[in-house]
Order: structure tokens, then sequence, then C-alpha cells
């Protein structure tokens, strides 16, 4: 077992763990720094891959500003254990078991699937310099579009956030 | 110059555009302008190309292409434009008298509000009728066929007032309709079989190598086309349209309802010779009919008192003529009478117009009388109208019908004796209605007597002109016992391929044009006598059938409107409310009890529509992965 | 690169490197508080700290064992864990982002071996700071939240949210010198400033690069919550800020880190900046002294820059009054942002027109 | 034992199929909403291992424009939650039946 194969599976149980983790803690600031562990290990993954731009924007990206974000959201809000809803003891064994099904019809469908060996390493496909060659030569459009929604995002987002003049100022930092 | 056609269909389209869109905004007599202007634009460019059409240097039919119209697989139609002998000449008609007539209509609509209106609409007009004439392939004529339909459904009821009126419009375009479908089905006839509607592909393919098309075929798309020409070129059984047409204002009459339109459909079939000269059968049917049209239509005239009725009845009875030259296969004959008979009868009708101009709108005959005091100009030109049309000598009506006679005569002398009788008539009647309107006393009101008086130079120039052409018309297809050289047979010559018409002798010929013009002459004399002293008592009998033009409206009518109403009635009474109703209905329901039911299934809960979500991804994959192989 | 091919031998050499870096920053960030003090004193025209040895120099070490032996609370209401993972993950997340920064020129050992000062270079070091300092935000916000205060949360509210405001600035005034450096690897960008002068014109990226270095110095001002945008930890407002449950050493991991962290994104602005290890007249230096002793020139220079850097922190923190909360946003959303989109345009015209190479 | 492509698979399938378990589960919006980027991340770790296994890179930058539309929803969906929140003052989704009506 060389080290490449322990921190696969390292990364891997960290990830499942946290990921299970995320769905069945109670306090919502638990599931979300869950999910910052769920993410961090799948950048890890990324890392190991030798896909080190991505990992790194994963963790930017992900950690760095969206799951803040969700947190922030969260503590605004102040939620906590006490005021989680929560759905009946059924509705979740069911959910559990259509969620597991799910996952069996797929693993049964692709379990055939002739394994092919990761190249781990020797491959540079990963880093910056490839990856952004490619983006801004042949993906240059589809770029510049994601630039145009996330321009759009944001105001969606100003727009949706704004309060409605009638309304008491709050204080929200966003 | 073939390189410009383009131009002469786009004048009158610019007209109608400037016209159509600042009909309310502009004065009244630049929209003459423009109009008239457009047409006569559109006249120069066609004798340009008439007489490039003419020139020795021209071989064979130029085609030019605007535009890929539809293409589609292997169907490929352009929108082509086709100049040749035929299409030149149609091209001077409706340009030559549609500029005449335009002019005519600046001074006769004068007094009319909506003459800017009028003008746009007679422009679109003669940009259908250029596009129906200079179209290179079927679906051009057709779309130049529609867009006449239409101009003459509007010009028709142009005064849409008047709720008669626009009942006769609106009867001139669903019986036009009910020819047109005829057309549309000998259209898709065509390109199903031949797959092209182009007239030199077809013309080509057609019965020669291409044996897999069964010559039946052949019949039933001459068939088709026929129906369509009857439809808009007003033959038995769709004719009845024509006369009601002349609600419209005059000069559309002279235009749409006497020179072009309703030669439309002697045009196409002219320009399908080439698929009826294999269909002998259809062309026998289309003799008959053509003279049974010109028969009745003629009965009929002789007892109208509406003086454009009585011109309606007698154009019927003309195209019933040209269709009789058609039948027996004298195309050239046929298109020859189209030209002299637009001459004379825009003549006649355009002089009816400057009548009916001064008598303040009054149409009725039996009003008028001893006009010709009045109105010298159109008394002259309109007795040269009459004289050209019942075949005096040395007119261009005795040309043109004189050959049609003959051509008859050597098909069967059966058909040529009716022709004659039909020709007799129409000097009959013609007369009685010249003597009724120009000679004796007057009969109308003393204030309509106190206006009297002869139309301006606007109108009275175009009549003039015409009268010159119905005299000088037919010397250019004189026939060869006279000049030994029927130039306008041997224009036509190579488009247009005369089909199984026998060369009389010289001596019979003679004698059968002696014989009609004593005939005609014969019957000016009666006319002259009975109308010496006219006088309308309430008619009897037969006359009383000729009157009411042989009940042919109630006849159609009773046979077919009504029962066509009762069975409408029938089915909203029974099919739709209980059938198709309940159907519908019953739907709506079902769908409704269903829904209802599962409207349950949606309880606002987004948990549970990702829970079905989930389901129903599972169950998709499990299909597809497992059962589906 | 092959980020997994590694051999005991630089196993152990790396583990090496990373003591020595850990033990310097932690040894640096403990003088720091004396050196803040000193220099509050300077400020202030006062003595300081002069109490515990010579100048007061063992200050720092009676504080930490103050800290250790202080009673330890945590609050009966507040969610334990996170409570303690707070300044845990400041701790650690003040120490990563060491890891790439190279300390100093290669030295070529005797044996054939060579050693590089820097715990990895990879080839995306500038991002590597990146994400590890967005990660920062994570300790701030967890203790201030875990700490049942409303005044900690608000704190830690007001952090992070300055915290990502400027991050946003500071990554697009880096891009202009990526643009110029063409690497984000911090090992690369040092080497092209290598020397002072370059041909024709200085090679520190300071010269190059002006007003995407006052943005970033001013968003590393932000980043670090020091004085003049040390509004988390404003007592005027919130008494003492996301760390004002805690005490004994888990007061004393948040204070540590925030000098560590000083320390580091000195380091780095120094890196970025003003050549890393480079100085004027190297290469007559490298000439005249050993590799060996060369080296250690190198890392003795970037770190005197680096404390040199730390210095005109503590200097403007006890120079310029705090701003207030709206200001300090402005002053990130529109105008440092327009800023920096502006110089990196103006940076790309000119690489793209002018400096084509 | 040796990592073939298909332990991604089977790893990203688990972490998949836990995204829905917990979007089946949860009546929290945020939680959902997190469970979602779970379920998008998943993907992303199957692209970037197909992407080593076929070595092309499109994959990767698939999994890069799927994280700017995942900031995007975020951005946009977090608004969306927290006016939610204003509004009822909770963010159990069971409470948003209106669609119903």
């Amino acid at each position: 077992m060389n080290l490449y194969d322990t921190l696969f599976w390292f990364f891997s149980a960290v990830a499942v763990g946290c990921a299970l983790g995320v769905i069945l803690s109670r306090n919502p600031v638990n599931s979300v720094l869950f999910l910052v562990g769920t993410f961090l290990a799948i950048s890890g993954h990324y890392f190991i891959m030798n896909a080190q731009f991505l990992a790194i924007v994963n963790i930017v990206v992900y950690t760095g500003a969206i799951m803040v974000l969700f947190l922030f959201v969260i503590m605004l809000m102040n939620l906590n254990a006490d005021v989680e809803p929560q759905k009946g003891q059924l509705i979740q064994v069911a959910g559990v078991i259509s969620g597991g099904v799910l996952f069996l019809v797929l693993i049964a469908a692709i379990h055939k699937a002739s394994p092919m060996p990761i190249d781990k390493q020797s491959i540079d496909i990963g880093l910056i310099n490839n990856l952004g060659k490619v983006l801004f030569k042949e993906y240059v459009l589809p770029f510049e579009i994601s630039s145009v929604l996330f321009l759009s995002a944001m105001i969606g987002a100003v727009v949706i956030g704004k309060k409605e003049p009638a309304l008491p100022a709050e204080g929200e930092a966003q | 110059m073939s390189q410009v056609v383009y131009l002469i269909p786009l004048f009158p389209l610019i007209g109608f555009l400037i016209n159509g869109i600042f009909w309310n905004k502009m004065p009244k007599s630049v929209g003459g302008a423009i109009g008239t202007l457009a047409i006569l634009a559109s006249f120069i460019i066609s004798l340009g190309i008439f007489f490039e059409v003419r020139s020795a240097a021209f071989h064979g039919p130029v085609i030019v292409n605007m535009f890929d119209f539809i293409s589609s697989g292997n169907l490929n139609i352009p929108f082509a434009f086709q100049l040749d002998a035929l299409s030149s000449l149609f091209l001077l008609i409706i340009t030559g008298v549609g500029s005449l007539i335009h002019l005519y209509s600046t001074s006769y609509m004068h007094e009319d509000e909506g003459m800017v209106r009028y003008f746009a609409y007679l422009n679109l007009f003669v940009f259908s009728m250029l596009l129906l004439v200079l179209g290179a392939n079927y679906l051009v004529m057709f779309i130049g066929w529609e867009g006449v339909g239409l101009c003459s459904y509007l010009l028709i009821g142009f005064w849409f007032k008047k709720r008669d009126y626009t009942n006769a419009a609106k009867k001139a375009f669903v019986m036009n309709r009910i020819g047109d479908l005829g057309f549309l089905v000998g259209m898709m006839l065509v390109i199903y079989y031949y797959g092209t509607l182009g007239y030199q592909e077809l013309f080509s393919t057609l019965g020669g190598a291409n044996a897999a098309v069964p010559s039946s075929v052949h019949s039933w798309i001459a068939l088709c086309f026929f129906i369509g020409a009857t439809g808009k070129s007003a033959q038995i059984p769709l004719y009845t349209w024509l006369p009601d047409a002349m609600a419209g204002p005059t000069p559309v009459s002279a235009l749409i309802h006497a020179a072009t339109m309703v030669t439309a459909g002697i045009y196409m079939i002219a320009r399908s010779n080439a698929l009826y000269n294999l269909t002998p059968g259809v062309l026998h049917v289309i003799a008959f009919i053509g003279l049974a049209t010109a028969i009745l239509a003629a009965t009929i005239a002789i007892r109208q008192y509406d003086i454009k009725k009585v011109l309606a009845y007698s154009t019927v009875s003309q195209l019933g003529f040209m269709f009789l030259a058609l039948g027996v296969g004298a195309y050239t004959t046929a298109v020859f009478h189209v030209m002299t008979h637009a001459f004379f009868k825009a003549l006649l009708f355009l002089g009816s117009g400057s009548v009916i101009h001064a008598m303040g709108g009054e149409q009725d005959i039996r009003k008028m009388g001893g006009l010709g005091k009045h109105m010298p100009v159109t008394r002259t030109t309109f007795l040269i109208g009459c004289l050209a049309i019942s075949g005096f000598p040395g007119l261009s009506g005795f040309f043109s019908k004189d050959e049609i006679l003959a051509n008859t005569f050597a098909h069967s002398s059966v058909l040529y004796i009716f022709g004659l009788l039909a020709a007799m008539m129409t000097a009959f009647y013609m007369f009685r209605l010249y003597f009724l309107t120009f000679s004796g006393t007057f009969r109308g009101t003393e204030e309509q007597h106190h206006h009297l008086h002869e139309s301006p130079a606007a109108m009275t120039i175009p009549l003039m002109v015409l009268a010159l052409l119905s005299v000088v018309g037919g010397y250019v297809g004189m026939p060869a016992v006279i000049s030994h050289h029927n130039a306008f047979a041997s224009f036509l010559g190579p488009v247009v391929k005369n089909f199984g018409v026998h060369h009389l002798a010289e001596s019979t010929e003679w004698i059968l044009m002696t014989l009609s013009v004593v005939v005609s002459v014969m019957m000016i004399g009666v006319a002259w006598s009975v109308n010496k002293k006219p006088q309308f008592a309430e008619s009897t009998g037969f006359a009383k059938l000729l009157e009411n033009k042989w009940y042919v409206d109630e006849l159609y009518d009773a046979v077919i409107t009504r029962p066509l109403n009762a069975l409408s009635e029938f089915m909203d009474k029974y099919a739709e409310r209980r059938g198709i109703d309940a159907v519908v209905n019953g739907v709506g329901k079902s769908v409704r009890w269903g829904s209802d039911r599962l409207r349950l299934l949606q309880s606002g809960q987004v948990g549970s529509y990702i829970f079905i979500m989930v389901i129903g991804m599972v169950i998709l994959f499990t299909i597809s992965f497992f059962w589906v192989r | 690169m092959l980020l997994l091919q590694v051999d005991i031998a630089l196993i152990i050499e790396k583990l090496i490197i990373i003591s020595v870096i850990l033990m310097g920053s932690l040894g640096i960030a403990m003088y720091a508080t004396w050196g803040e003090r000193k220099v509050a004193a300077i400020m202030q025209d006062r003595l300081g700290p002069n109490r515990a040895g010579p100048m007061g120099l063992l200050q720092p070490l009676a504080d930490g064992l103050k800290l250790f032996f202080k009673e330890e609370i945590i609050p009966d209401r507040s969610t334990r864990f996170i409570f303690i993972l707070g300044p845990c993950l400041a701790m650690l997340t003040a120490l990563m982002t060491s890891a790439v920064v190279p300390w100093g020129p290669d030295y070529i050992a005797p044996s054939g071996r060579t050693i590089t000062f820097q715990v990895a270079d990879i080839n995306i070091g500038i991002l590597f700071v990146f994400g590890v300092v967005s990660l920062g935000v994570y300790g701030v916000m967890l203790g201030g939240w875990a700490s049942n205060n409303k005044f900690s949360l608000l704190s830690s509210i007001r952090a992070a949210s300055q915290a990502i405001s400027y991050e946003l600035a500071m990554g697009i005034s880096l891009i202009a010198l990526i643009m110029m450096s063409g690497s984000l690897s911090l090992r690369d960008i040092v080497a092209q400033q290598h020397g002072f002068w370059d041909g024709n014109w200085f090679s520190w990226y300071v010269f190059k690069q002006p007003v995407g270095f006052i943005i970033f110095l001013t968003c590393a001002f932000a980043e670090l919550n020091r004085a003049p945008f040390d509004l988390p930890e404003c007592e005027s407002e919130l008494n003492m800020g996301y760390h004002q449950e805690y005490s004994s050493m888990k007061l004393g991991f948040y204070l540590f880190a925030e000098y560590i962290n000083l320390f580091i994104s000195s380091a780095i602005i120094v890196t970025l900046y003003f050549g890393g290890y480079n100085f004027p007249f190297m290469d007559q230096v490298a000439t005249a002294t050993g590799p060996l002793l060369f080296s250690i020139i190198c890392i003795l220079v970037l770190i005197s820059k680096a404390v040199g850097m730390v210095l005109f922190f503590m200097f403007v923190r006890w120079t310029l009054p705090r701003f207030r909360y709206d200001q300090l946003m402005k002053l990130g959303w529109k105008g440092l942002i327009p800023l920096a989109l502006a110089n990196m345009l103006v940076t790309g015209m000119l690489v793209l027109w002018v400096f084509k190479s | 034992m040796p990592v073939y492509s298909t332990h991604y698979l089977f790893l990203s399938l688990l972490l998949f199929s836990i995204g829905i378990m917990g979007a089946l589960m949860r009546r929290n919006a945020i939680i959902i909403f997190m469970c979602i980027e779970l379920m998008l991340n998943s993907v992303n770790l199957l692209l970037v291992a197909f992407s080593k296994m076929y070595v092309d890179i499109n994959a990767q930058l698939f999994v890069f424009f799927i994280m700017v539309v995942a900031a995007a929803e975020v951005a946009v969906g977090l608004a969306v939650i927290v006016m939610m929140y204003r509004k009822v003052h909770s963010v159990d989704i069971n409470i948003l039946n209106r669609l119903k009506h």
C-alpha cells in the first residue's frame, strides 16, 4: 500500500464520515463544519490526483467563500439545535431507504464497469498553465458568459436581499 | 431589357405601398397621379420587353430568377419570371389598357372620398395580375391568381357601406375560391407526379419519356386547372359572380371584369397548351362549356336593363367564345380574342361609365335614351365598340370572332351553328343597348336631362384611344385568307402550339365570313326596329325567364345553398352539440375529475416533491439499466 | 512537479525546516508582543515594559506563563467543541501560510544535495496563501459564535465580512502582479526580483506595481484586523471583540495567532513586493562568501525586511485612528476594488502591448 | 489494493446518495441547500477522476464551471433564504407550501 492509496482511503473515509455528519448533526453550525470537512477531503482527493489548481480553487471557493456565507446566514438567523425543525421518524427512515435504494441501483448498474487505473502522478494536466491555456483558448466564451452569470447572480442577490423600504432597517452585514 | 423585368411589377407595388400607407393623408390628385404613373412606367418597360421579344435576336423564353421561394427536399420552386411571346403580349394588354383605365379613373373617381384607397387597390391588382402572367411557374401564377381575386373582392366591395355590394364582393370571392381549389389540387397533382411547377421543366417532361405517369393523370390535372379557369373566367357553372361584380366602380369593371382578370383562365390554359394537347377529352369539355356559356349569357343579356349588367353578360358570353376557341385547340385565336376583347370591352365599359357619370349614377337603360346628342364622343366611341364586338367587317372583333367561328366550323359544324347563334345574339343585344341608350328621346327625369354633359378629357381620351385600338387592333391578326400571313399567330407560335386546327379551304372561309357579317348586320337591323319605339311592359313567359337570368341564382340557391344551410343546421344541432361538444366537454370533465384526485399528491411540501423525484429517478434507472436491454 | 514522490531524506529535511520555521515564527511572534508594547511606549513617549529582564526582554515569557496558569473558563451556554475549535483553527491557519514562503535561496550542500529553504514549492503558492487566509476566517467566526455572547457574535460577523470583502481587492491587486510575473509560485516571483537593479529598472515588484502594493498593504491591514481596521475588536463598541469570553491559553492562541499572522503576512508582502531574500549587490556578496554563509545572509535579510514590515504595521497602529465600520466597507467595495480592477486593466494592457517579450 | 476509477465512482456515488438522503431527511432549507452543494461536489470529484482516467483536461474545466455556477447559485439561494426567514421567521421548508394553493 503506497502513500497514494493510503491517502485515498484516508480522504475517502473523512469525506464520507463528514458527509454523514452533515446530514446527521442536529446543529446547523456543526453541519456546516462537517461540510467544510467534506470539501477539504475532496480537495485532498484533488491534490493526490495532481489537480492542484482545482484543489486550491475548491478550498477558496467552497470553504473560503460559500461555506462562510452559509455560516454567516446561520449565525445571522441564530439557528441551533433547539430551533431545528425535525421531520417525523417515519419520513427520516423513508428518506434513508430511498437514498440507499438509489445508491444500490446505481452501484448495481455500474458495478460491472471495467476498472481503469487512475494515472495518478505522471500527468500534469491539472497544473494551472495547462488548465489556463485550455480555459482561455477553447472555453473563452463560456468563461465570459459565466462572468456575466456571476454579475447577474450578484445583482439578483442584492435585489432579493434588499430591504423593503417600509420595514425599519435591520443590522445585516451582507 | 429582360433583366429589368422585375421593374414591371415593382412599379405598381411601389404605387400600392405609397397609396396604401398614406391613403388618408394624401391629396386625391397626388394619389391618382402616383397610381397612373406607376402603371405607365410599367407600360413603357413592357413595350421595351415586347419589342425585344419580337426581335429576331430573341430565342425562346427568358427566365429571370428572383430568389429561391420554396426549397424543400427535391422540390425547388424559385420565384422566377418568364418572358416569352405570350407573357409579353399579356404584359402589354394589362399595362396598356390598365394605364388608360387609371387615367380614366383619375377623373371618374374624383368625387369619391376613397380615391387614394381605390388607386392603391387598383395598383395592387395590376401588380398581382403582372405576377400572374410573368410567373415562370404555377406557384407564382397562383400568387398572382389569389392576388387578383383579393383585389377583385376589395374593388367590388369598394363602396362597402352598401350591403348589396359587399355581398356581391363576397359572392365573387367565394366563387373564385371554389375555382381556386381546383387550381390548387391541379398544382398539387403536378408536384406529386412531376416534382416541379416550372413551365419549362413540366412541359419538357410532360408525356414524353416519363411514362410512369398515367395518362389519366393528365386529364385530371387539365380538368382541375380548367375548374380554376371557370372560376376566374366566369364560365358555367361559376359565372354568376361576374354580373354581380358590376357593383364595383365602372373602371374596375372595365379593367378587372372585362380586360384582364377574367382572361386569366384563358391565359392559364393557353400557357398550359402542352398539357391540354395531351388531353383531347378535356378540350371537348372546354369547348362545350365555353359554347354553353356563350349562349346562356347572350340570352340573358338580351333582356337586361342595367347598362353594366348587359355588358357583364356580354363579357361572360365573349369569354365563352374564347373558351370555345381554346376547346377547339385554337389557342392563338383565343388569345387574339382576349386582346381585341380587352380593347372593345374596356371601351364599352368606360363608355358606359361615361354615360353613368353623365346620368348621375343612373344605370337603368329604360331611363336613358337620346344621349347621343349630348355626348358625341361617348356615342361615337361606344358605337365603334358595339360594331367591333358585333363583328362588323374591318373592326378588330370581326377578325378575332371570325377566326373563332372558322376554327369551330373546321372542328364541328354543329358547334359552329350554335356559335353563330351566339354571335347573332351578341349583335342584337349590343345594338339594343346602343339604341336604347343613345338614340330616341330622353326618358329620365328633367333634372337628369339638365345635367347631361360630355365627360372631361381624362375620360374621353382613353375612350378615343381604345376606340382607335378597337378599330386597328384586329389587323395584327388578319386571317391567312386576307393577308396571307397571320402575324399574330406566328408571333405566338413558338409558345402556343395550336392543336388539331384544320385549315379550311379559302372559299369556305370567305363564305363563313360573309355569313357572319350578314347575320350580324341583320341583327343590328332587328335591334333597331325593335327599339325604335321602346316599351317596357312587364315581360312574360320566356322573356321573363331571360330577364331573371334563367333563374340560375335561384337554382343555385335551391340546389346548393339551402341544402347546405340545412345540413349545417343539422350538424350544428346534433353532430356539433351532441357529438363533438360532448366529446370535448367529456375530455375536459374527465381531466377535471382526474385532476381532482391527482391534486391530493400536490401537498405543497417541498420535501415530498423531492421524495417523489427520487423515487422516480430510482424507477427510471431501474428500468433503463435492468429491463431495457 | 510530482507532489508525492518523496524520499526519507527529503522528509527529514522538510521536517527540520518546518520545525525551525514554526519555532522561529512563534519566537518572533512572542517578541512581536514585546515590540508592540515598546513601539506604543515610544509613540506615547513612555518607557514600556522594563521590569522583566533587561529592557523588559523577558516580558513575553512572563506573559506566556501567566496565560498558561490562568483559570480555564468555558461559558456554560457555549457550544463547547466549537468554542475550543475556534482558537485552534486560528492558530493552525496562521501557521500554515508559512509553508510556501521561500526563506532563502537554494543551498547546494557539498554532498551535491540541494536544500531548499521552503516547506513546499507548490506552483500555485499564491493561491495556497489565499486558500489558507480564507480558512482563517473560520477561527474568528466560530470562536465568536460559540461564545454565545452577542458582542462576540457581532464582532465575529464583522471580522468575517471584513475579511471576505478585503480578500477580493487583495486578490485582484495580486492578479496584476501575477500578470507581470507569469507565475503563481512564490519561488519564481522571488527569483524574478533578483538583486535590486535589473537591466534598466528596479527589479522589485514594489516599483513595478506601486498601486497594487498599496492596495495589497491596505487589505493586509484589514485581513489582519489591525488598526486602523481593527473593527472586530474595537473596545469602544464591542467590549473585547470575539475573544471576549476566552481566557487562559485559548485567549493566548488568539493573540498569538494574530502576531504570527502579522509576521507571516509581512514575510509574504516582502516576498511579493520587496524582493524576498534578495538584496542589492547580492551577486558580489555571493561570490565573496561561501554558499552556506550566503544562504544564511539571505534568510537574515528576509527576516529583517519582515521585521521592518512588522514595525511599520505597529507604527501605523499607533498613528492612525480607527475607521468606522461603514467607512471600512465603503473603502473596500467602492474604493479599493475599483482601483484594483483599474490597476489590473492597466497592467494587463501594459503587459500585452508594451512589455511583450 | 490499488485505486481504480471505480473506487472514485463508488465514492462519489456514496457522497451523492448521502446528499440525497440529507435532502430527504431534513426540513431546514439551509441544510438542504448544503446537501445540494455536497451532491455537486461529488459530481466534481467524479469529473476530476474521469479527467485523470482519460487524460482529458476538459472534465476539469467543467468542474471549474460547475464551481462558478454553484457560487452564483449560493449567492442567489442564500439571499432567497434570508428573505424567507425575514418573512416567516423560519427556514422550515414545510412552511413554504403556498404552491399548494
